[in-house]
C-alpha cells in the first residue's frame, strides 16, 4: 500500500462515485418496478422526479469517470520512480495484476456512461418515455462495472510495495515488467497500419452512407467500437513511436506528458469522443419504439455520427502528421 | 444599467486565471536562470563532498541521513513506519526540552 | 378551446388525510375570451387553475388544448407547453424578494434561451406599459401593494402568452386599484388574450369585461345561480 | 447561442441568489477556500522537495558500502577498498570519513566530514550555512570542540559554503583528516564507508551483488534506491498529512452537505416561485449547477493561489514544523516553484468531485418541488 494524495482522491472517489451509482440504482430498480406512465398518481409522479436524480447523477459521473482515468494515468506516472524498472505509466501498472485491468475498466466504463447519457437524453426527449426499461436495465450493468472497478483500483493500490531500502537488504531488486503493452508493441507495424487506415476509411463511408441515407447505424456503431480498439493498437504499436521518434518507445501514455506537448490529450479526448457517440449512433440504430421515439431518433443520429466522424478524422489527421511533416521513419 | 452579474463574475474567473497564468507559469520563469545556478552550485557540492542526503532534518543522526542509519533500524522513515523520530509526528517535544534552549 | 372531461384529483391518496379536490369536472373554456371561476374558498378553483395550466396532473380523465391531449404529458414537456402559452398570477404575487422589479419580470424568459437584451427590453416596455417603469432598478419588496401585483402581471406576459390564469387577482387590492386591474385585463382581451380567473369579488364576476362565469361548489360546477 | 444565453441567464439568478445571502455564502466560500489552501500547500510542498531532492541528489555517489556487525552500521576497514577495486566494473574506491557531533551549548546535532581534498591548514574548518547561526559563543573567534578522548580542541572557522546550498550542507562542518579522527575517534586504517564508482549504470546492481558475495558484512545502497526512497518518503508525507486533515476536510463536506439540505424556507419559496412560473426541474438543477460551479471554481482558484503564495513566497510557514521535524537548525531554502495539471488535477478530485456529488440529492429535492405548490400558499 501506498499513500499518497493522488491515491488517497482516486480510491476515495471512486468509493464515493460508486455509492452514488449504488443509490441510483436502488432507485432504478424501484422505477423498473412500479412504473405506469399512463398513471398520474402521486406515486408515478415521485418516480418521474426520481429520472431527473438519476440523470443528474451519472452526467456527473460521466465527467468524473473520464477525469478519473486520466488521473489513473497520471498517478502510474507520477509513481513510476517508486519501482524498480518502470520508466513510465506502463511501468508502474504492470506492477502487480490489477493494473492493466483497472485501467481497461475504467475506459470500458467510461464508454458505457457516455452510451447510458445517449440513451437518456434520447429518451428525455420523448414524451412517453419509451426507453425507461432498457435504460434502467444497462444501469445495472454500468453499476455493476463501476463497482468492479472500483475493487480493481483498490486492489492495484493497496497491492503496491514501494521498491525502496527497505530493513534487511539494502539492494537487489531486479524488474523485468512485462505488460500487455509489450505484446501490442511487438505487432508488426506494417499491417497493424494497414488495419488501422482500412477500419477509419470504412467507418467514415459508412457514416456518409448513414449520413445520406439514415440507415446503417447498427454497422456503423459496431465499426465505430472496431476502429477504437483498433486505433488503440495502433496508437502503440506505430503512432506512439513516430510522436517520440524512438522505434522503441511504444508506451502510450508520455504521450500525456509536457515532453511531447500534451498531445495524447487530443489524440485520447478525438478517439474517445468517436468511440463514445459512434457506439451511440449504434444503440440509437438498434432500439425499436413508439413513434414519439422513431421522431426524434434520426436527427440525433446524424448528429452523434457526425461528431464520432469528425472524431476519427481529427484522430487519424493527428496520427497522420508526424508520418508526414516528420523527419522521422519507422523501419519495418 | 448595471453591469449584468454572470459578466462580472465571468471577468473575475478571467482575473483569476490570470493571476493562477501568473503563477503558475510565468513566475517559475521568471527565477529559472537564478535556480538553475543554484541548483547547479548545489550539485557540485554534493558531487564534490560525496552527499547521499539532504539536511531536512538534524534533531537525530538517521533523520540527517535517512540512507546510512543501522541495518535494522534502517529508514525509520519507511513510508510504513508510523512512529519515526519527532520529524514526522506532527507535536512538538516535551516543554522542558525546549526550554532553557541553546 | 380547452376541453376537460371527468377531471378528478385527488390528494394524499390512500392516505387518512385523502382529500377530492376535484370530482369529474366536464368543461369547455373558450380562447379569447375572459373566464372566470368563482365559488368560495376550497371548492375546488384553484386546483382547476392549476390543471388548466399544466401545473399539475389530473388524477383521472383527460384535458385538450387545442386538440393536443396534454394529461398524460410528463412535467418535462408539460413545463414547455406551460411556459409558452400561460403567464400567471398568482394570490400573492409570489415576487422573488431581494432582486429588483426588472429581474423579477425577466425571470420566466430565463430557461427560454432568448438573449438578454431583448428579454430586458420587453420587460422596460411592458414595465412602462403598466406605468411603473421608474421602479424598475427597486427590489420589490419596497413596492406597494398595487405595484407588486403589477410586477406579477408584466412577469406573467414577458413571453408572450396567449393565455393568462389569475388567481384571487383582487384579493389584496382596494375597489379602485381592482378596477384598474379590470381596465387592464380588458386591454389584454382587446389584444385577442385568453383570461382565465378564479375568484369570488362580485366586483370582477360582475364586471362587463367578463364573458363567462363558472360557478364552482366542493369540486363540482354547480348550475348557474346568479 | 441560445444554449449560451440560457447557461448565462442561470448563473445571472444564481449569483444573485448567492449575493442576497452573502453571509451564509461567503462562510462557506471561505470554509471551502481554507480546505483547498491547506491541501494545495501540502500537495505543492512535498512535491517541490521531492523534485529537489530527485534533482540535488542525481549528483550524489553512485553506490555507497556499508559495513555492518551486529545489525548495526560500523566502521569499514579501509582494506576493504582494496578488495572492492578488484571488483570488474567497479571503476574507484574512496574511503569516507564522516560522523556526528553534538554540540551541548546549543543541543545542535552537526554533521562532521572530511571532503576528498581539503585546503586549509589543521586547525582549521569551514562551516554550512547554519553552523554558526546556531553554534553559539566562539572563544576568540574559534570554535570550542571536545575530543573524543575529551580533550579540547579550538578550530577556527575560516570560510562558509556558499548559501542557497542550505538544503545539502546547513549542518555541515568540513575539516581535515587529522582533525577529524582526533574528534571523532576514529582510527586510522577505518573508515566510515565506502564510495564506490560504477561507470555503467546497468553493471549497478551486478557490481552490488559480488560486493555483497565478497564481502558477506556489507551493505551496498545504490543511488537509485536512496532517490526512490526519498520519493517515496515525500510522497508518503504527503499522503499522511491529507490523511490528518481528512477530518477538516470531511467536517466542511458535512457542513456543505448541511448547508444544501437545510435551505431556508425562504430559499424554498424561492425555488417554489421558479417552478411556478415555468422553469422546469432540469432548469433548477442547472442554475444549482451554476451555483455549484461558481462557489467550487471560486474557492479552487482562490485555495490553490493562496496555497501557491503560502509555498513558495512564505516558504510553506505554517507547515515548517510538521513536514521539516523541530530540529533546531532549519536549512534555509527556497524552491524552485512548480504547478503541474497534475497536482491541480488531484486537488480537484479531492475536493470539488465530492462536495458536487455530496450536494447533489438535497439540490434535486428542492428541485422537484410540486409547481403548483405556488398557488396552494
Amino acid at each position: 500500500m501506498i499513500i499518497n494524495p493522488a491515491i488517497i482522491a482516486l480510491v476515495g472517489g471512486s468509493l464515493l462515485i460508486t455509492a452514488f451509482a449504488l443509490y441510483a440504482l436502488a432507485t432504478a430498480l424501484r422505477i423498473l418496478r412500479h412504473w405506469d406512465i399512463r398513471s398520474g398518481s402521486e406515486g408515478q409522479l415521485a418516480l418521474e422526479r426520481k429520472t431527473y436524480l438519476i440523470s443528474t447523477i451519472f452526467a456527473y459521473l460521466l465527467g468524473f469517470e473520464l477525469f478519473s482515468l486520466f488521473l489513473f494515468v497520471f498517478t502510474a506516472e507520477h509513481m513510476h520512480g517508486l519501482f524498480v524498472g518502470a520508466m513510465c505509466a506502463a511501468g508502474s501498472l504492470g506492477v502487480n495484476d490489477y493494473g492493466y485491468p483497472t485501467l481497461i475498466l475504467k475506459t470500458v466504463t467510461f464508454m458505457f456512461c457516455g452510451v447510458w447519457v445517449i440513451v437518456n437524453h434520447t429518451d428525455n426527449r420523448c414524451s412517453d418515455y419509451p426507453l425507461i426499461r432498457p435504460k434502467y436495465r444497462l444501469l445495472i450493468l454500468l453499476t455493476v462495472l463501476m463497482g468492479l472497478g472500483t475493487f480493481l483500483q483498490t486492489g492495484y493500490f493497496a497491492g503496491l510495495r514501494a521498491d525502496v531500502i527497505t530493513s534487511c537488504c539494502g539492494t537487489l531488486f531486479s524488474g523485468d515488467t512485462e505488460s500487455i503493452a509489450a505484446g501490442i508493441a511487438g505487432l508488426p507495424a506494417g499491417a497493424t497500419r494497414i488495419a488501422f487506415y482500412l477500419t477509419v476509411i470504412l467507418t467514415l463511408r459508412v457514416g456518409i452512407h448513414v449520413l445520406v441515407t439514415g440507415r446503417g447505424a447498427g454497422a456503423f456503431g459496431l465499426l465505430a467500437g472496431m476502429t477504437t480498439v483498433v486505433s488503440l493498437i495502433a496508437l502503440i504499436s506505430f503512432i506512439a513511436p513516430y510522436y517520440y521518434e524512438l522505434p522503441t518507445h511504444h508506451c502510450p501514455f508520455c504521450l500525456l506528458q509536457e515532453d511531447y506537448n500534451y498531445i495524447g490529450y487530443p489524440l485520447y479526448l478525438s478517439l474517445f469522443t468517436a468511440g463514445v457517440t459512434g457506439a451511440g449512433t449504434g444503440v440509437l440504430g438498434l432500439l425499436k419504439g413508439p413513434p414519439s421515439l422513431e421522431a426524434v431518433i434520426p436527427s440525433l443520429q446524424r448528429r452523434l455520427c457526425l461528431f464520432s466522424m469528425a472524431g476519427f478524422a481529427i484522430f487519424t489527421l493527428m496520427a497522420t502528421w508526424p508520418m508526414v511533416f516528420g523527419d522521422f521513419v519507422l523501419g519495418s | 444599467m448595471t453591469v449584468r452579474r454572470s459578466t462580472g463574475f465571468l471577468v473575475f474567473l478571467l482575473g483569476c486565471v490570470l493571476v493562477m497564468g501568473g503563477l503558475f507559469v510565468v513566475h517559475p520563469l521568471i527565477g529559472g536562470e537564478e535556480y538553475a545556478r543554484g541548483l547547479e552550485r548545489r550539485r557540485q557540492l554534493v558531487r564534490d563532498l560525496g552527499l547521499t542526503d539532504l539536511c531536512l532534518f538534524t534533531e537525530a543522526r538517521y533523520t540527517r541521513h535517512l540512507s546510512q542509519a543501522d541495518l535494522h533500524s534502517a529508514f525509520q522513515d519507511h513510508p510504513m513506519a508510523l512512529e519515526h523520530f519527532p520529524s514526522g509526528s506532527l507535536v512538538l517535544p516535551p516543554p522542558h526540552l525546549l526550554e532553557g534552549g541553546p | 378551446m380547452i376541453r376537460l372531461a371527468s377531471i378528478t384529483k385527488t390528494f394524499n391518496a390512500g392516505q387518512p388525510n385523502e382529500f377530492q379536490a376535484l370530482k369529474g369536472i366536464d368543461l369547455e373554456v373558450a380562447l379569447d375570451a375572459v373566464s372566470v371561476f368563482a365559488g368560495p374558498s376550497g371548492s375546488g378553483k384553484t386546483t382547476l387553475l392549476s390543471l388548466l395550466g399544466c401545473m399539475s396532473r389530473p388524477t383521472s380523465g383527460r384535458i385538450w388544448l387545442e386538440g393536443r391531449e396534454i394529461t398524460s404529458l410528463p412535467e418535462r414537456f408539460a413545463v414547455r407547453i406551460r411556459r409558452e402559452t400561460f403567464g400567471f398570477i398568482f394570490q400573492n404575487y409570489n415576487l422573488v424578494k431581494g432582486i429588483t422589479v426588472l429581474e423579477n419580470t425577466m425571470l420566466p424568459a430565463y430557461p427560454t434561451g432568448v438573449s438578454h437584451r431583448s428579454v430586458r427590453d420587453r420587460a422596460l416596455s411592458l414595465l412602462e406599459g403598466l406605468g411603473i417603469a421608474s421602479k424598475a432598478g427597486q427590489h420589490v419588496e419596497n413596492l406597494s401593494g398595487g405595484e407588486q401585483q403589477r410586477v406579477a402581471i408584466a412577469r406573467a406576459l414577458i413571453n408572450d402568452p396567449a393565455i393568462i390564469i389569475a388567481d384571487e387577482p383582487t384579493a389584496h387590492l382596494d375597489s379602485s386599484l381592482a378596477r384598474r386591474l379590470l381596465e387592464i385585463f380588458g386591454g389584454f382581451r382587446r389584444e385577442g388574450k385568453t383570461i382565465l380567473i378564479a375568484c369570488h369579488d362580485p366586483l370582477i364576476i360582475e364586471s362587463p369585461v367578463v364573458d363567462r362565469v363558472v360557478f364552482m361548489r366542493d369540486g363540482r360546477i354547480v348550475p348557474h345561480d346568479h | 447561442m441560445k444554449w449560451i444565453e440560457r447557461q448565462r441567464a442561470f448563473m445571472d439568478y444564481t449569483l444573485s441568489s448567492l449575493w442576497r445571502r452573502k453571509l451564509r455564502n461567503l462562510a462557506l466560500l471561505m470554509v471551502y477556500t481554507l480546505v483547498i489552501f491547506l491541501l494545495s500547500s501540502v500537495i505543492f510542498f512535498t512535491d517541490a522537495l521531492r523534485k529537489e531532492a530527485a534533482a540535488v541528489l542525481e549528483a550524489g555517489p553512485e553506490m555507497i558500502v556499508q559495513r555492518t556487525v551486529g545489525g548495526r552500521h560500523s566502521l569499514i576497514p579501509v582494506a576493504y577498498a582494496e578488495r572492492i577495486e578488484r571488483i570488474r566494473g567497479a571503476s574507484s574506491v574512496r574511503p569516507r570519513l564522516w560522523g556526528y557531533y553534538y554540540h551541548q551549548a546549543s543541543r545542535t546535532n552537526y554533521t562532521i566530514l572530511v571532503p576528498e581534498t581539503f585546503s586549509g591548514p589543521d586547525d582549521t574548518v569551514q562551516t554550512g550555512g547554519g553552523v554558526l547561526r546556531t553554534w553559539g559563543a566562539l572563544w576568540d573567534g574559534r570554535m570550542y570542540f571536545r575530543t573524543h578522548d575529551g580533550n579540547s580542541l579550538f578550530l577556527l572557522p575560516t570560510s562558509a559554503m556558499s548559501d542557497g546550498a542550505d538544503l545539502v550542507t546547513a549542518d555541515l562542518i568540513l575539516m581535515s583528516e587529522p582533525t577529524f579522527r582526533k574528534i571523532s575517534g576514529v582510527p586510522e586504517g577505518h573508515a566510515t564507508d565506502l564510495v564506490v564508482r560504477v561507470r555503467n549504470e546497468r553493471e549497478r546492481p551486478t557490481v552490488a551483488e559480488k560486493i555483497v558475495r565478497e564481502l558477506p558484512d556489507t551493505r551496498p545502497i545504490l543511488r537509485e534506491e536512496i532517490a526512490r526512497t526519498y520519493a517515496a518518503i515525500f510522497d508518503w508525507r504527503a499522503g499522511y498529512v491529507v490523511v490528518l486533515l481528512g477530518s477538516a476536510v470531511l467536517a466542511f463536506f458535512i457542513f456543505a452537505w448541511d448547508k444544501a439540505t437545510g435551505l431556508s424556507a425562504e430559499e424554498k419559496t424561492e425555488i417554489g416561485i421558479l417552478k411556478g412560473i415555468g422553469w422546469d426541474t432540469s432548469d433548477v438543477l442547472m442554475m444549482k449547477f451554476w451555483e455549484g460551479a461558481v462557489v467550487s471554481v471560486s474557492a479552487f482558484a482562490l485555495g490553490a493561489i493562496t496555497g501557491y503564495v503560502h509555498v513558495y513566497f512564505a516558504s510553506a510557514s505554517l507547515f515548517e514544523h510538521a513536514l521539516k521535524g523541530w530540529s533546531i537548525l532549519y536549512p534555509k531554502f527556497t524552491l524552485r516553484p512548480q504547478v503541474s495539471a497534475y497536482q491541480l488535477a488531484v486537488l480537484f478530485f479531492l475536493t470539488v468531485v465530492p462536495y458536487t456529488l455530496l450536494t447533489v440529492v438535497p439540490t434535486w429535492k428542492v428541485a422537484v418541488t410540486d409547481p403548483d405548490a405556488v398557488m396552494r400558499r
